[in-house]
């Protein structure tokens, strides 16, 4: 299968052309380019994904491909990087998932980004973030996938700092590089722990579940772990870098000063779940070697679900609640792989876990599509600017319901089979978790409906608060263009039927197909719950009425908190800006100018001073010369005479 | 103090005599650089030194190796050369006097540091 | 007695016939021929420098009096190269009107000085070699009065005779203890019979510091700077560089031919000398306004490295000494005929009278540049190469600390030999030194030195030839 | 005649030719034309080294030519490369040639400004071929001179003073290691200068234990090893572009490289014994610059110090004393040569147009001068080690190398210098943010105009020098680790 060899290359050539070219074609040379680039590799992956999925089951077993291979560089006879395609379900999934909404998203651009300056710029970066998208998920080897890691990060950077002129997204973009790069120096570490016991960067070795290649890793332990826990802690660190589990989620919801379909396509869809994909990847070391590393993050995910969704429940910016959305099922996924077994009816929560990846792809994307053709319409990501959208906007208004339903959970939309599964692996890891995430799900439900009803029901829309964002030129909100509805269309549809795919018949923990069984119990209890959130949200933000802000002056403190987000970034600024910048680079700074360059300048001002000192011996007078010319003589008789 | 005197008016003057001799003149001429503030009187000082190593040329040629003459030759040829530095020495105080109208030593001290 | 063995020392004689010529001209020439009277000395000095290069056999003359050895050639004919350099130099300044009367005394005096260097280095007893120490230095306090009218080289002229008499004494006075208590002068004769008594050691220091006088080592050192900065400048180069450079020769001479056996004794009082001499002189240099003064400054650290390769007391020691004094006069004699052509037609010396000086005169700024970074040791530079040889003389006999403390000092030399730099080429002034035309023969010894400077260091077969010789030393 | 010699000698054909040159016009030429044939020659040397290489030659330096020079010292004029070398001379030739670019238009005084630039390219360039001591030392102080009136005469900001502290403390270093150097050549018997046969000479133990960290220091200082780091942020700051990019771009490997070829080969008991003294020195480097560059506001200061951190990696990596990491060291001196001369390029470009350094002053760069701006943040991303540049691989192949070893010192150590990538990333991205991002600060800047066509070659030719090391690390990689292995031998044995 060599030729998926060209999903790689194509998005690079396009963006090395495009990169290069900038502005001197004309911007809708420029997108149809890119466009076009995404949907041959789109639907190049469908082919890879319909040959894969026929050809290359022996024994009932997925097998995992290694379309291509190169030695990259070699670190010494055993560890070397090498570029490679490997094609398993899970990464023959996410080139299905990265295509199928990058093309989306570049369809949508160009009716979105339409008259932006930087167009090409913009087309350029979206085929650099799908070339390192999916080389991160075809990658043979963990170093291959840190080396995909960094530039999706990069991408990600230049995406989100696209309008660089605002001091807002520039901040933002260098808060998400640099939030992720702090986490990427723990995967990197895991990755040298992991790499010095193992020998080896090779995910087929690492994930063939032989004991012997961790012999080493799991004897030796520091501080009551064994050094393969702490490794697999220090990788999964940095997937929840990425991942935007708490703590290290801050740089998410300021993500969002990007474009929205960036937001759609990396913050929403697929860079962000990246974690996710890591955990899966590594899926059989964790869960064979170091299952308390996995109920580790089962624990994290369960946590940054929770908290997350209240955030949510209170944002008042759209695309900030999309954000901590997508944090909390992000969170949905993590617990999946948290509680999930191996094999069989046990490997269920990684199945549901890759599930809701790929449901939450596209209706999580379709969101954001719609969002931002609101945006687009309103001039503006604030609530307060909404309201009584659906008459103006009935395609965004119908594809944004399905979307919600589908993420709280309703059937027959797809979020709810894979949440449904999460939800009962969860169970079956234990009650209190299943409970929790339960709970989650209403909020979700609330939170969602809560969005829609501001965005499309509620008040009616006045055009004159609109706040000057993105152009200038606001009348009525009107539907948007061909391209960008399209999008929206398709995505809705992928979002009504995705969840009727036997997915456990490709993407299982263990490779063997696995049929689904919905838990009754289980899913009824979430539709209820789910309904409950819907209905409660209905009761509140249906019409305009004071019930919201009453409710906020009761809960004020709690209120005020989960807005702030908790104070989470407070709490960042404080250590980077007071204590790091403050009290670590300040004083070095100071200590390298008046300490270590002080003495060096006091040597010279000593010797300087010794010069001037010591000008008296030079008094001009003979007799002082012949004085000291004799006591020289002396002295110098003396010291040989007794001293040698 | 009797045998001293005896030796002093009739015996062999002792080679330790003429040492301590041209050592007193050595250091009376080394005192005397040092302090005198006259030109002249530094020259004379100089002068002292240099008969001091002569002295002590003649007196280790005659006591110790009576059977050379090196010691001799050569405090000839240091009282010639003394000549000639006296003689280059007092031309150059000549000139100082000429310029500075004054042979005082303390006011050669244009240049220091 | 063989009285043909005197007609050996070729050099002697031949320099001695070159200052009668000269004397005679002078006195007998008539006003017509006299202006050809500077032309005739270069050219007789060249001949006589080109007649005496060729090393010979050792030969002894007088029973030993006299001792020739094939390195004396070298180091002899380095010194004729100085001084003609000096003579080069000096040719503006004899011709000024004041001046052109008393050419003749300075060829003479300088020559004559010169002969009694050559004593001095080929002398095989103290006789000799006192007689060739004070001819070196008695007509040498005469060249630095020479300027009559001036009180500073007067004061500079009383202050050098005085001391310069009062070292010798000390001297003369140390070996009369030498003879005292060996009962020879004869360097021949002398090792056998130092066997390091309490008082042949008070001897040697007492003889040595004469020596250290000349070389100017700290503390003994204290004249240099008044005398440099109070004589004429040509003078006081051929007092930096020729007097310097043959006293040198001749302590490590002395030191391992006569008083090896005392080599436990005067290694440590070297050491000290030296990390002295280089380091006060290098303080006082740092503060130097006057650029004389300066490289008074500068010569006397100068004269403290050079102890580096005395200390070591072996061949390499003397092969490196001797190529460094060659290196030393091309690259002092480069910065002092640059001093001297600035102040025969501007009088200016201080450092900041350098200011903005390339702009104005960028032929001399890079002479005075070029012998700035040999003096400092920059390669590729021919300094960089006598350091490295000076250093590794000392270091092969493990004085290692030693090295060491030089090496930092370079740092402080190379602080204010950048100063003169930062000066001509960094810094601006409102009245930078006009442009400057120098004569024709200052101009050849600029273009002697500089080629010297940067050439000697890559001809490898000049310190070869000087290694070959000091191994028969 | 060796044909490396050529690199010495096209050098010194420049400098005559500059010598008898009348016009800026003329100057420039000679100046192009020999960079050119200095990166011709780099190329041909890294091609015919390869072959030979590939057809089976193990020699362990390659073209070796061998000429008496100085008998009494044993002092040859002796060259050789192997690969590490002529990763250096290719680095080495890349940066002359855009140094030249660069300083194309300099003012005042071009003819002399070129003089001393060749003179400085003669010393790094000698000083990457030579095999022995005497002529390595040599090369070494001729690269040190020429610098103070660089950067004196054409320098910016407080270039005296810059200059002199830059020149003194090199000197300094030269100082310690020439006792060093001295040491070395008469402990071991005073047979020999060459590399190569001293390494097979020992040097007493009890006798490196002195000359091995006076040796390391000397060369370290060159390297900008804390503490005796104090010279590059000023000096670097005060010099002018071409200047800043040849001494951190090459001037500062020379440490790395002397560290390597001279301290530890010939010393490698006493590196073994006295390694974790110096790397915590390194170790210290790193982060210290790093976290000293985050409170820079001068552009050069923040590239300084981040040179300090990069070059304290290399000698890092060094001390780790295993094939990968070394491997890794070398790598990073040729990856930080490039992008630090890509970054001192770009900012002397910029300095040249807005007429500050101050990232206070400046914003919004990219919307005037894209092309600097696209630049400088490849340089940025570069520096901070984004895969596909060379950045990256060079600080991979150091962490991984330095991550071999078992006890908690070296992997706490690895790990503090791993750390440093994080910080990096801060101070790049806050420059990258507030100059070449956000809104216009200064009216005047709105009407700057984008790079011309001299100064758009060595951007590129930097920026591309960095893709193809950052995207095909192989060649390089290999070139290097393969000469890396007899030099590391010596640890083993």
């Amino acid at each position: 299968m060599q030729y998926t060899l060209l999903i790689l290359a194509l998005p690079l050539l396009s963006f090395a052309v495009l990169g290069l070219v900038d502005a001197k074609w004309k911007p809708k040379v420029a997108g149809t380019i890119g466009t076009t680039i995404l949907g041959i590799i789109t639907i190049l992956s469908y082919f890879a994904a319909w040959q894969y999925f026929t050809q290359y089951k022996v024994d009932g077993v997925y097998q995992k491909v290694i379309a291509f291979d190169y030695e990259w560089l070699r670190f010494n006879d055993l560890l070397h990087i090498n570029l490679g395609i490997l094609l398993d379900p899970i990464s023959v999934m996410m080139m299905i998932v990265i295509t199928t909404v990058s093309f989306m998203v570049n369809l949508y651009s160009l009716g979105y980004m339409k008259g932006e300056k930087g167009f090409q710029r913009y087309y350029a970066f979206l085929s650099l973030f799908a070339f390192s998208m999916l080389g991160l998920v075809m990658a043979t080897n963990i170093f291959q996938m840190y080396i995909f890691w960094e530039l999706v990060g990069v991408s990600s950077y230049l995406l989100i700092g696209f309008y660089y002129t605002r001091p807002a997204a520039v901040a933002a973009a260098k808060k998400a590089f640099i939030v992720t790069r702090f986490a990427d120096l723990f995967f990197l570490i895991g990755i040298l722990l992991l790499s010095y016991f193992t020998k080896t960067f090779d995910f087929g070795i690492l994930t063939s579940s032989n004991a012997n290649v961790f012999a080493e890793a799991t004897s030796k332990t520091f501080m009551g772990f064994s050094m393969l826990s702490w490794a697999m802690a220090l990788i999964f660190i940095g997937g929840a870098g990425k991942s935007a589990m708490f703590p290290l989620h801050i740089w998410l919801p300021d993500a969002m000063e990007g474009p929205t379909p960036v937001s759609a396509l990396i913050h929403a869809a697929t860079m962000v779940v990246a974690g996710v994909f890591l955990v899966a990847r590594l899926f059989p070391v964790y869960v064979v070697f170091t299952p308390e590393v996995l109920h580790g993050i089962a624990y994290v995910g369960a946590f940054t679900a929770l908290f997350s969704a209240i955030i949510a429940c209170v944002q008042t910016d759209i695309k900030r609640v999309l954000a901590f959305s997508t944090i909390s099922q992000i969170g949905f996924m993590m617990v999946g792989l948290g509680v999930s077994g191996y094999g069989g009816h046990e490997g269920v929560g990684y199945m549901s876990s890759m599930f809701h990846l790929f449901t939450h792809a596209f209706f999580k994307s379709l969101l954001f599509l719609g969002a931002g053709s609101v945006i687009h319409a309103v001039h503006s990501n604030e609530m307060k600017d909404m309201g009584g959208l659906r008459k103006y906007m009935p395609i965004t208004n119908w594809t944004f319901l399905i979307a919600c339903l589908a993420i709280a959970g309703i059937p027959p939309f797809s979020g709810f089979f894979s949440k449904d599964e999460i939800l009962s692996a969860s169970y079956s890891f234990s009650p209190a978790m299943g409970g929790i995430m339960t709970f989650i799900a209403g909020l979700t439900a609330f939170y969602m409906f809560r969005l829609y009803y501001n965005i499309f029901w509620g008040k009616e829309f006045k055009p004159a608060t609109q706040s000057e964002n993105y152009h200038g030129h606001g009348n009525t909100p009107h539907e948007s263009p061909f391209s960008m509805s399209s999008a929206l269309v398709f995505l809705g549809a992928v979002t009504c039927v995705a969840g009727l795919i036997p997915f456990g018949h490709f993407i299982t923990s263990d490779g063997v197909p696995y049929d689904i069984h919905i838990n009754l119990t289980v899913a009824s209890v979430s539709i209820i719950v789910a309904l409950v959130g819907i209905i409660i949200a209905t009761y509140l933000y249906r019409k305009e009425n004071e019930i919201p802000e009453k409710l906020a002056k009761t809960f004020d403190g709690f209120y005020k908190a989960a807005s702030h987000r908790f104070y989470i970034d407070e709490v960042y600024l404080f250590s980077t800006k007071k204590i790091i910048f403050n009290n670590i680079a300040r004083p070095i700074a100071w200590f390298d100018r008046h300490v270590i360059d002080g003495t060096m300048n006091g040597i010279a001002s000593s010797t300087q001073w010794v010069a001037v000192k010591i000008k008296g011996f030079q008094s001009g007078q003979i007799q002082q010369y012949a004085y000291v010319f004799l006591l020289g003589t002396l002295l110098v008789a003396a010291l040989v005479i007794f001293l040698i | 103090m009797g045998d001293i005197l005896t030796n002093f008016f009739t015996g062999t003057v002792p080679i330790e005599a003429y040492l301590g001799l041209s050592l007193i003149m050595f250091f009376c001429g080394v005192y005397g650089f040092l302090t005198r503030k006259n030109m002249l009187m530094i020259l004379i000082s100089v002068e002292l030194m240099l008969n001091a190593a002569d002295i002590n040329f003649a007196v280790f040629n005659r006591y110790l190796y009576p059977g050379q003459l090196e010691g001799f030759y050569f405090s000839l040829f240091t009282i010639a050369i003394a000549a000639c530095e006296t003689a280059v020495a007092i031309a150059i105080i000549i000139n100082i006097y000429r310029n500075l109208k004054s042979v005082e030593v303390d006011n050669l001290n244009q240049m220091k540091e | 007695m063989d009285y043909s063995s005197f007609l050996q020392m070729h050099e002697e004689f031949s320099l001695l016939g070159v200052m009668i010529i000269l004397l005679l001209y002078d006195i007998f020439a008539s006003e017509k021929y006299l202006k050809y009277f500077q032309p005739i000395a270069i050219v007789l000095f060249l001949v006589h420098i080109v007649l005496n290069c060729v090393p010979r056999e050792t030969f002894q003359v007088s029973g030993g009096m006299y001792e020739y050895l094939p390195i004396h050639s070298y180091i002899k004919t380095f010194l004729n190269i100085g001084t003609l350099i000096v003579f080069l130099q000096a040719h503006k300044f004899l011709n000024e009107d004041a001046n052109r009367i008393k050419r003749g005394e300075f060829y003479f005096l300088t020559l004559s000085t010169l002969l009694g260097m050559y004593f001095m280095i080929s002398a095989g007893n103290f006789l000799v070699f006192y007689l060739g120490l004070e001819t070196a230095s008695v007509p040498m306090a005469a060249l630095v009065a020479f300027d009559k009218y001036n009180n500073k080289a007067a004061e500079a002229g009383a202050k050098y005779i005085l001391l310069a008499v009062f070292a010798s004494s000390i001297s003369l006075f140390g070996i009369s203890l030498i003879y005292g208590s060996t009962g020879t002068l004869y360097f021949n004769d002398l090792p056998a019979l130092i066997t390091g008594t309490p008082l042949q050691i008070l001897a040697f220091v007492f003889f040595a510091v004469g020596l250290f006088f000349k070389i100017s080592l700290v503390p003994f050192h204290l004249w240099a700077a008044d005398v440099y900065e109070g004589a004429q400048t040509n003078i006081t180069s051929y007092l930096s560089v020729i007097s310097k450079g043959s006293a040198v020769f001749v302590l490590f001479t002395l030191l391992v031919k006569v008083f090896a056996s005392l080599i436990t004794e005067w290694q440590p009082i070297l050491w000290i000398l030296a990390v002295l001499s280089i380091t006060i002189a290098n303080l006082f240099a740092i503060r130097q306004k006057n650029l004389k003064r300066f490289l008074a400054f500068s010569s006397i650290s100068q004269a403290g490295y050079i102890l580096l390769a005395i200390i070591s007391g072996s061949a390499i020691g003397m092969s490196s000494l001797v190529y460094y004094v060659l290196v030393y006069i091309f690259s002092n004699l480069a910065a002092f005929g640059v001093i001297s052509v600035i102040e025969e037609r501007t009088g200016k010396i201080n450092i900041q009278d350098y200011d903005g000086l390339y702009q104005t005169n960028p032929n001399l700024s890079f002479v005075m540049m070029l012998s700035l970074f040999s003096l400092a040791g920059i390669p590729p530079f021919a300094g960089f190469f006598s350091k490295f040889f000076v250093f590794s003389a000392a270091a092969s006999q493990g004085f290692y600390v030693l090295v060491f403390i030089a090496l930092l000092n370079t740092i402080i030399s190379l602080y204010y030999y950048l100063l003169i730099i930062k000066a001509m080429f960094l810094n601006k002034s409102d009245h930078p030194i006009e442009p400057i035309k120098s004569d024709f023969f200052a101009r050849v010894s600029f273009a002697v030195c500089t080629l010297a400077i940067i050439a000697i260091g890559f001809i490898s077969p000049i310190y070869d030839q000087i290694h070959l010789i000091s191994f028969g030393m | 005649m060796n044909f490396l010699s050529l690199y010495i000698l096209i050098l010194v054909l420049m400098m005559m030719g500059l010598f008898l040159s009348k016009s800026r016009k003329q100057i420039q030429i000679i100046m192009i034309t020999g960079a050119s044939f200095l990166l011709l020659l780099s190329g041909a040397l890294t091609y015919l080294y390869l072959t030979e290489r590939a057809a089976g030659n193990t020699a362990e330096m390659l073209f070796r030519a061998d000429s008496v020079w100085y008998t009494p010292f044993n002092i040859h004029y002796s060259v050789g490369v192997d690969g590490i070398s002529v990763a250096m001379l290719m680095l080495s030739s890349i940066i002359v040639f855009t140094g030249v670019l660069v300083s194309w238009k300099i003012d005042p005084m071009p003819k002399e400004f070129f003089l001393w630039f060749c003179l400085l390219a003669i010393g790094v360039f000698g000083f990457f071929i030579s095999i022995d001591l005497f002529t390595m030392f040599m090369y070494y102080e001729v690269a040190l001179i020429p610098m103070y009136l660089l950067i004196g005469v054409w320098g910016t900001g407080k270039k005296e003073y810059s200059a002199m502290k830059l020149t003194l403390m090199l000197m300094g270093g030269s100082a310690l290691l020439l006792v060093g150097i001295l040491g070395i050549y008469f402990t071991t018997g005073g047979s020999t200068m060459n590399i190569l046969e001293l390494s097979k000479l020992k040097v007493p133990l009890e006798m490196q234990r002195y000359f091995f960290p006076l040796t390391f220091m000397g060369f370290g200082v060159l390297g900008a090893l804390f503490p005796f780091h104090t010279w590059s942020p000023d000096g670097h700051s005060s010099a002018p572009t071409a200047v800043s990019m040849l001494h951190a771009g090459v001037l500062m490997k020379l440490g790395g490289y002397g560290c390597f070829r001279v301290a530890m080969f010939l010393m490698p008991e006493a590196a073994h014994e006295m390694a974790w003294i110096f790397l915590i020195l390194t170790g210290i480097s790193v982060v210290y610059g790093a976290f000293g560059a985050i409170h820079q506001t001068d552009l050069k200061y923040i590239n300084a110090y981040s040179s300090v951190s990069h070059c304290g990696l290399v000698l890092f990596a060094l001390l780790m004393m295993n094939q990968t990491a070394t491997t890794g060291a070398i790598l990073q001196m040729v990856s930080h040569g490039l992008i630090t001369a890509l970054f001192f390029a770009l900012i002397g470009m910029i300095y040249g147009r807005t007429h500050t350094r101050d990232i206070r002053l400046m914003g919004g760069l990219m919307k005037v001068i894209p092309f600097l701006g696209v630049s400088y943040v490849i340089a940025g991303m570069a520096s901070l080690g984004l895969p596909g540049l060379s950045g990256f691989v060079a600080e991979m192949t150091v962490f991984v190398g330095s991550f071999q070893y078992a006890d908690t010192f070296h992997r706490i150590l690895t790990i503090g210098a791993c750390a440093s990538i994080v910080i990096t990333t801060v101070y790049i991205l806050r420059v990258v943010g507030k100059v070449i991002f956000g809104p216009m600060q200064d009216k005047h800047h709105e009407t700057l105009t984008d790079a011309v066509m001299y100064e758009r070659i060595p951007v590129i030719v930097l920026t591309a020098a960095i893709f193809g090391i950052g995207m095909f690390p192989g060649w390089i990689s290999s070139m290097i680790g393969d000469s890396v292995l007899p030099l590391i031998s010596q640890f083993i044995r």
